[in-house]
């Protein structure tokens, strides 16, 4: 039996594949059997509901999408009331991807989170007024959000980042000060679509999130600035579509992995790289993802 | 149960201006109900990204098919497969509607092709049915054979559907309606047949991404807040349907 | 007649097509026919030789490449002997793009530069150990690298950005200040890319500049930015494949636009492009590009 | 001239380990001479990006063929490749050289494709061959029937070509020799017929952005410095090249 399993922030999951935020929802239990994944991030919550943008909300680039969804949800109290009971028996580990446009809502929000693996902090969102990646793109905010949400929380907390702070490592590293016991990066990159029939841009909030395929090389990059330089586990997200891109997410350093954009192309994909890990590793003689890691470190 | 599998084309034929696909497959028809469609994509490339999706034309035994319009780089594409290519099909997906016994269709261009598929589950019923050119008008002895009343109009000749509608106003009383179309189609739609907006139904289309209420992409404005047209649709009610 | 004329920097080009620096040479001229084209920018060009970086150079990611030359060239005194007299006969603006490692460097083969239309100073090349980004990301040093070469040459100076920079319109502004006559947006991104067979960074200096169709909402997200806040004009680059790009970089405030990475894929869409611009502006019956820019600003 | 096409494939044989792909054109024979390659692409999509290169395995009047080995993406959706499918073509690309009329043929597995093609320059020769499984050596007869003599050597049975060679160095006496193989192999014979790399010349391989110069990505370590095998090659001095 080749062992899977992943720990990090105190939690052991059995595998290091996880579905990231935002991407999926309830339904997908009719595809996917959540069972078998190492954990599931729901999408972005906010302290009150959120009604998101104005359609078109997603669109096609270059191996990848864009999209403007604006965080549309509703509310973390109706989340507890109506969402919260179906996830817990997904059988996998469950965090709460949360979002708030002040650091007292980060606060108050993170007070309301309850019966969860874990909770990770949202402050790379492209796609909203406030909040999001101008908190994320700023390491004195990072580190008070991340503060906030500790203090009133005792589970662990994993920091998200955006790839369009400028310096990355200096903002993990605020986020590990603060308490952050992981950083997933990266979000969506900010991007622009122009619809050239009207000569404006696609979306009415003019700039977009870039994920998919198309972003693999630079976030893959990003992961490797933050491991090599931040001591708490990097969680890998960013373009990625199978077990290959899983290894190299590993080779730079990358404790355990998110998948998002895949789901659209494939939503079988999740399954299907669990199952060619496993084979990879069976075929290399490796019993766990320490020894596939170590074929770099040593 | 939505099922995600890689199923071959067994037929490519130009019908009018769209072309119909037919693919293989033994199992959509005991899964798919009306109302509903798939999404599909090309295998072994990253580039189209998005699975596109597209409303069941009618599904048979051991296939279904797919009626498309070119309208950018994905129906294009689509568009030249030939027998033996294959694809990434994602369905059924959408909520199913529990079509009426006999109603009314009202159809713009490629709108036609999930009233088709509904009218499958249908008695009988009048068909409404605008298009630009006199030859883009498909399926009308189809529906006649079947029990539809068919009444056509085309831009070339005389106005849109919205036209025909207004002069048969009056058919349209106590009758279930169904709308596939253009948005400014609907919009029109919307002002014209306001008293019988109770009974009154619409198929949106938005660009998606999950096509599984994942992405929360499709969103349709409704007097109720936002609406996804993968869950809660494709088919709303008219009157909910917002366009301020 | 269509007139695709652009001016900018005291320069008239017959399109707006010009052909980026480090994707082509002289070898081209047997596909392409130069004189259709607006402008080219030659190869990045050093003082000393440099020999570039050892090989692999270049892989292919999703939708793009990722390269990692290292600024090979012969050095600016054999290419003024050896190469320009064959760039004055190709029938179309000649730029050269040039890089130092220092200010001093920047200012000696600024004064070394002539019989050329025009500079683009290269602060954008992250393929280097010295010079390149590193001093792009610096709105300051930027500034300084500008005036040494506006200091040391009367042509047009135009300055390479990186994407990579914090904040993209800071250092677009302090190129400007420093007398600068256009800014090209932008360089390639910062990527990374593993090889999964010995768990190492494929390139040898571990990150590599991302190009390609992947780039370009993120690229023509930093046109925007810049052209919207900057007043001189932006020479749009990234990703650009077809005359739609082309239109989208117009729509987003670039005033001429740079082919790159396509030229790999199909070599002759530089000239594809041109025709299509002009088939496009017939059947919208506009006469000249300004009436296409318009139907965005009217 | 070098000239960018979309032609379509007229043939796809299988070939031992490898795809024989035959192109329609009336104009490569025209144009290419020995020691060239094309770069190689498919139309209407972005992924994959790159064109690859491949040598001339043969021409004809009316196409040219290429021996491709699966290696990754690129040559996998290249051998599924179906008669009627289209491809970019860009060529012919590189130096040429100037074919001796006998000489000393050194291919290691898929490197039997340029030197394929080399010896049909060549009026007669030695060729020694070798592949990792006996079934994998190709066109023994047909180098036979044209005036070489034909050495094999297999993984499985005895050895590398390297060994074979180190059995037979008297026979490279004089002669010019050409080398296509893995690197390990090119590494290998530059130690063991150092004796007579004067007149020894390899067919290198780097990854390609362009093919035509411009982007400076194939570089070759050679003892003055980096070439592109785009440009300066593929072929060159096996002296040249340095392996430090
Ligand atoms: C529920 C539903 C059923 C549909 N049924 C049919 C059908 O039976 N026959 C048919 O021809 N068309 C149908 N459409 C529309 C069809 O999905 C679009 O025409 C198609 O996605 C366009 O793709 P493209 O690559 O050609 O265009 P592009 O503009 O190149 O596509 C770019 C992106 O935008 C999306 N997109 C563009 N236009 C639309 C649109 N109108 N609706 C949704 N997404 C869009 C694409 O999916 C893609 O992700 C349906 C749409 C929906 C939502
Ligand atoms: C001048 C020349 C002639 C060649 N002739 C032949 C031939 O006749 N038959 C044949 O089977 N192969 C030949 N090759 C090797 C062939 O180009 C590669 O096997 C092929 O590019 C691999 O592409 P892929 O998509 O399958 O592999 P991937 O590894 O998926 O490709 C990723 C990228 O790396 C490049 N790449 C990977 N390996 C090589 C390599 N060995 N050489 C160059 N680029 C590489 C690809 O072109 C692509 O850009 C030749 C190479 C060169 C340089
Ligand atoms: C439609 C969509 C919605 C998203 N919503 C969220 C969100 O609510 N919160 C969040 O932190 N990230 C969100 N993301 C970002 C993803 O979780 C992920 O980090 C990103 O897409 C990069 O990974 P990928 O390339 O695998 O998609 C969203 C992404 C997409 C495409
Ligand atoms: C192989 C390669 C070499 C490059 N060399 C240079 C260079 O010497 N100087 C420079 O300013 N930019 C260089 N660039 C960047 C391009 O000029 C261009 O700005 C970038 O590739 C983005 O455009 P694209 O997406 O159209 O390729 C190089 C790009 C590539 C792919
Ligand atoms: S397409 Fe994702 S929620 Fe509808
Ligand atoms: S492949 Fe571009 S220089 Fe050789």
């Amino acid at each position: 039996m080749i062992d899977l399993s992943v720990n990090f922030a105190g939690l052991k999951l059995k595998n290091p594949v996880i579905l990231a935020s935002g991407v999926w929802d309830l339904p997908y239990t009719k595809i996917i059997d959540f069972k078998k994944l190492g954990g599931v991030i729901y999408k972005g919550l906010s302290l009150m509901p959120r009604e998101g943008n104005p359609p078109p909300r997603i669109t096609e680039i270059p191996c990848g999408v864009i999209n403007s969804i604006g965080l549309a949800n509703k509310g973390i109290k109706v989340f507890n009331r109506e969402v919260l009971p179906e996830l817990k028996e997904l059988g996998t580990e469950v965090f709460l991807n949360i979002f708030g446009e002040s650091i007292e809502e980060f606060s108050k929000i993170s007070s309301l989170i309850r019966d969860v693996s874990g909770i990770e902090v949202n402050i790379s969102c492209p796609n909203v007024e406030k909040g999001g990646v101008y908190f994320g793109r700023d390491p004195e905010t990072a580190y008070q959000v991340t503060k906030a949400v500790c203090e009133n929380t005792d589970l662990p907390v994993i920091v998200k980042l955006t790839p369009a702070a400028s310096d990355i490592v200096v903002v993990a590293e605020a986020c590990q000060e603060a308490g952050a016991c992981a950083i997933t990066a990266v979000n969506t990159f900010p991007g622009l679509v122009i619809d050239i029939d009207s000569g404006k841009p696609l979306f009415e909030r003019v700039v977009g999130g870039v994920s998919g395929p198309a972003i693999k090389p630079l976030a893959l990059y990003k992961v490797y600035e933050v491991s090599s330089n931040v001591g708490i586990p990097v969680i890998g997200s960013g373009g990625i579509g199978n077990y290959e891109d899983v290894l190299e997410y590993f080779f730079a350093g990358a404790t355990a992995i998110q998948l998002g954009s895949v789901i659209f192309t494939n939503p079988l994909a999740p399954i299907e790289i669990i199952d060619n890990i496993t084979k990879y590793a069976k075929e290399k003689g490796y019993s766990n993802l320490k020894e596939i890691r170590r074929c770099v470190d040593g | 149960m939505v099922t995600f599998r890689i199923l071959p084309v067994i037929e490519n034929r130009v019908l009018g201006p769209y072309t119909l696909l037919r693919i293989k497959d033994r199992n959509m028809h005991k899964e798919a109900k009306c109302g509903q469609f798939v999404m599909v994509g090309f295998p072994s490339s990253l580039d189209p990204f998005l699975l596109r999706p597209l409303s069941f034309l009618s599904i048979a035994e051991d296939s279904f098919s797919l009626l498309i319009k070119k309208k950018g780089r994905g129906t294009e594409k689509l568009s030249e497969l030939s027998v033996g290519d294959e694809l990434k099909i994602l369905g059924p997906l959408g909520r199913y509607i529990i079509p009426p016994k006999s109603g009314i269709l009202i159809a713009g261009g490629i709108g036609i092709a999930p009233l088709y598929y509904q009218s499958l589950w249908m008695s009988h019923g009048i068909l409404f049915y605008g298009a630009k050119r006199k030859r883009d008008i498909l399926f009308s002895k189809d529906f006649e054979s079947r029990g539809f009343t068919v009444k056509t109009i085309t831009e070339e000749e005389r106005g849109t559907v919205a036209d025909l509608v207004r002069e048969n106003l009056e058919i349209l009383e106590g009758q279930q309606i169904f709308i596939c179309g253009p948005d400014a189609m609907i919009k029109a739609l919307k002002d014209i047949i306001g008293g019988y907006t109770k009974q009154a139904f619409v198929y949106m289309e938005r660009r998606m991404g999950c096509g599984l209420g994942g992405c929360k992409s499709c969103a349709v404005k409704t007097d109720s807040g936002y609406k996804l047209v993968c869950q809660d649709g494709p088919v709303f009610p008219l009157k909910e349907v917002s366009y301020d």
